[in-house]
């Protein structure tokens, strides 16, 4: 198990990061470009040092600054992929894989052994003696994986692992990564900067802004309760506003968004952020008499046909509502642009947000 | 189309000025000539005190030069874009400024030659004199060369490797001077190049002594008085080197 | 531990050998005689030529290697790779062999000079040999800054102002050479300097007269037989000048 | 209107291409890197020549082989902007919008109205004296519009006008840009190598493949009737398979696929693509009695919770089929991995393209 209680002053902000990962488990660390993802990895490899804090993998301490301990990073024995992969261009395949091996003077036949089985198991038997520049994306990942896990790593450190993959080839390797990692059942972070690897890769999910974690959890609790109008946009709410927040006596809130009012539950009061999920919205050519509670009437502005779901954006005066309805729904409704429509939508579907400024 | 003929004579001009007094060199000598200027003693002399002399000066800048373009390209620390300044000085700062310097410096009344003159030795106007100016003059080129290739390295590989359980003299040993290697080499060919010409700060510094601190160049100066062939020999010589060089 | 405490060492070393050199001229002069020497005739007049014959040798090749080295950027034609190995020649071309090839070419016996010669036009040994000295090796230094920076100015630029209706000449003007300026200055500022420091090239085609072609550096190779506080007055300002270039 | 006939021969294959954009139009040309998109782009922008072929624009003869005609690009009045904008890093917003006008030694009070118009239009007021490198990615898409608006171009060419931009950043300028699009009505094409941009800004779409168009069509059309597998894994399909067609006598084909047969109409024989959408297939914990001409019955090998959809995994023996269901769906089911299920699909989900290796 890893356990990381850090600080460090960077650039632009301070890092603070509390965090765990479990035996064979896997977190995925999702932020911006210059959120401090790949700073927190070089300082569990051992290649950034904390100002602060304490690391530990395995009962062992990696770091601590109080007892002024610092493993360098070649005593780690942390598997460390980098964005670009970082295979030595002047080796071959095997060379490559061999590398942390010779470094540790293993004798040659055990070397040999030991990345002959990661060559095997990483489908590369036909690569092995080529340079590693004629490698596609795909290749190089599977020789980044086979030179780290042939050390045995107690844990797998992985930035952007599909950054640097053609756009086609993304889906195919985010599952053949998958697999490997549950094959391997070591403990791992992988850290990227899109929802979608997040939840294909995670077995848990942490979203790091500006250096500290604003929320953590399951792919599914992040989903469906994001703590922050940030994350919100990153699991792709696409209706946020801003709006003023008021307690009704009977335990209801009213949220002003411009001249709407919406209803929900919350605690917060005054400036908030109000978030509602695309496919959460109901479409109605009449005013629906459901248990819905909000329930608003505009004109259908744009419809975008947009593969199996079209979205369908209404302009409700002071602001635009964009939802998701299916080609099915599309036909039955009869809706074009011009048209009068209804939105409906439950009080519990309804985000709310600490305003931020 | 004028904007082409302009750009044209120009460009033409620029070549003439160039290529053709190179080519004189080869239309002055006929090859019976400079065949015969090979086995004057003046000539062979020269040829085998350059070679000796550049090759040590080569081997003293890449010893010297290796860890201080690496620390360079790679360690932070106050004052090291003065050092990079003064290690670049010699590309721009005149030879015979150089053989000024480096007499003051070390030769009989230098500030440091007049006590190394105590205990017997004596630097100016001996074979060590030689080496001494070319290494001064040559080191940027292998310097500067050596600090780029150093900065091209992609740290990333630096990184992994140590991730990999590679200490820091393997990691300069089997990644960061491998990948850099190509940049070191012909660093070291346009130092060598540059220690084989030098002339102004040779004649300063080391003299003019057949056999003992005449190098070609210089050589090239004396005969041109005596013997025509025998300078324009030399002077082929170090052409054809020149050509090889920056191939 | 060992590892730093080496690489410290022989850093040390190094600097020592570079710079300890530049400062004993410092130390070998006083304030006083270094004021006197600056009004001595010998140090006057080579300052004046020098600044002169440098300034005109830097207009040329400004003149003749901004279209050669924007061509070559730019434009792929069979032998461009011979053209840009033949402008880097003077680089490592030893400069006692640049002042024969020039002499054998525009001497009065040389392979045009003595055709020039019969018109009574001399070139060698007069101010314009100088100069011709001076273009010939400090050219290669505005010609490979101008080309890398003409090649660093992103192509999509000019193909932006061309698809918004400029013309080649307008593209050139107003896009290429403003975005690549930077790199054209400091590539004439280092070019002008060398053209100052030209020492070999210069004592054998142009020779060593006072006022005409007695620049700064020979004035230095002169006076330091007979007056050593002009020779190391001149290698002062011409040290001076080298660290303002780098700097 | 802009007919397009040419070829030319390039590195890796001959480029032959004929198109034509109507008036007011918006053609997305969709493609791998490397597939001749930004070559086509500048050919007709005039910044390179075609071999053969011609170009014309509103019955200007830009370029024609035959009649030794090629306007220079300078003089051909097209819009085109690139990849990463181009702006002009020394000048100002002001002097880069302007730079086209001045080139043209337009009268410098005219100058400053037509630069005028394009900076209120464009909401650049604030940025107006500010050099170019300091803005962000969607202002520079604006300035860069702005300056080949500014000579009322007779087409635009916008060569992966998001390509440069934040991953968070894309949805927005996308809905941005194909609103500038409509407003100015300036026949365009527009280069992408993602579907979703070219669902979002397209009145038509020409799938380009290794220099030749290999599909044309409207969005739907290209979504529901992909001509290759090629356009098909452009489309998302996720279930493609190679197999061998027969014909049989009553006007159907049965298509082998490792040991499965699977039912559809098509008229090719041999050698086959086959191809279904996941969102085509249905899932059941019986076999269903429907009109559903393929039934297979299969181990759930994956369930993947993805957002909105879940994917779904059947491993059928020699294949893997993948399907998109709803979060209802698959709490209804109960389905977990390893459960045995049943995967149905009409014969007319299938998709059979001619095989090419």
């Amino acid at each position: 198990m890893l356990s990381i209680d850090i600080k460090k002053e960077l650039r632009d902000f301070t890092q603070e990061i509390s965090l765990s990962v479990s035996e064979g488990e896997t977190l995925v660390l999702i932020g911006e470009n210059g959120a401090g993802k790949s700073t927190l990895l070089n300082m569990i490899s051992g290649l950034l040092i904390p100002d602060s804090g304490t690391i530990s993998l395995n009962q062992r301490v990696l770091f601590s600054a109080d007892e002024g301990i610092n493993i360098p990073a070649d005593e780690r024995n942390i598997g460390h992929l980098f964005q670009s992969y970082a295979l030595f261009p002047h080796y071959s395949v095997y060379d490559n894989i061999a590398f942390g091996l010779r470094c540790r003077k293993t004798k040659k036949a055990e070397i040999e052994e030991r990345v002959n089985v990661q060559i095997e198991a990483m489908h590369l038997s036909d690569l092995r003696d080529i340079n590693v520049g004629s490698l596609s994306g795909g290749q190089r990942q599977r020789v980044a994986l086979a030179r780290a896990l042939v050390l045995d790593p107690d844990l797998l450190l992985l930035d952007e692992p599909l950054a640097a993959v053609d756009v086609l080839m993304q889906t195919e390797m985010r599952r053949e990564l998958r697999h490997r990692m549950k094959e391997t059942n070591i403990p791992s972070i992988i850290v990227t900067h899109t929802f979608a690897d997040a939840l294909e890769l995670s077995d848990r999910i942490a979203i790091i802004q500006e250096g500290r974690i604003v929320q953590e959890g399951s792919p599914e609790e992040i989903f469906n309760d994001p703590a922050t109008d940030f994350v919100a946009k990153f699991t792709g709410m696409e209706n946020l506003f801003r709006g003023k927040s008021m307690q009704r006596a009977d335990g209801e809130a009213e949220i002003r968004v411009g001249s709407l009012v919406i209803h929900t539950v919350t605690p917060l009061e005054g400036d908030v952020y109000v978030a509602i999920r695309g496919e959460e919205l109901i479409f109605s050519k009449e005013a629906l008499d459901s248990t819905a509670r909000n329930v608003f009437s505009g004109i259908v502005s744009e419809i975008k046909w947009n593969g199996v779901l079209s979205r369908i954006s209404v302009n409700l005066g002071d602001i635009q509502l964009s939802g998701l309805i299916t080609r099915q729904s599309l036909t039955r409704l009869k809706i074009e642009r011009g048209d009068p429509i209804h939105v409906s939508f439950k009080a519990s579907a309804v985000h709310i947000f600490p305003y931020t400024s | 189309m004028g904007f082409n003929l302009a750009l044209f004579i120009l460009i033409a001009l620029f070549l003439l000025i160039l290529i053709f007094p190179i080519a004189s060199l080869f239309l002055k000598i006929t090859p019976e000539e400079f065949v015969s200027s090979l086995s004057e003693p003046v000539v062979v002399d020269a040829m085998v005190l350059s070679l000796i002399t550049a090759t040590i000066s080569t081997i003293i800048v890449i010893t010297l030069g290796t860890p201080l373009s690496y620390v360079n390209s790679r360690v932070k620390y106050r004052g090291r874009s003065i050092i990079d300044t003064l290690t670049d000085l010699p590309i721009v700062l005149p030879p015979a400024v150089a053989g000024l310097a480096l007499l003051m410096a070390f030769g009989r009344k230098g500030v440091l030659g007049s006590y190394l003159n105590i205990f017997g030795i004596q630097l100016a106007f001996t074979t060590a004199a030689v080496i001494l100016a070319q290494v001064f003059v040559a080191s940027p080129f292998y310097i500067r060369q050596a600090r780029a290739s150093f900065e091209a390295v992609d740290p990333i590989y630096e990184n992994a490797a140590k991730t990999l359980g590679a200490s820091r003299l393997q990691v300069l040993m089997k990644i960061t001077i491998p990948i850099a290697s190509s940049g070191l080499v012909s660093g070291a060919i346009l130092t060598f190049a540059r220690a084989l010409g030098e002339f102004g700060a040779t004649l300063m510094f080391a003299g003019n002594y057949q056999g003992k601190t005449q190098t070609m160049p210089l050589a090239i100066y004396t005969t041109m008085q005596s013997n025509m062939y025998d300078a324009i020999s030399l002077a082929i010589i170090l052409v054809v080197i020149s050509f090889a060089v920056i191939m």
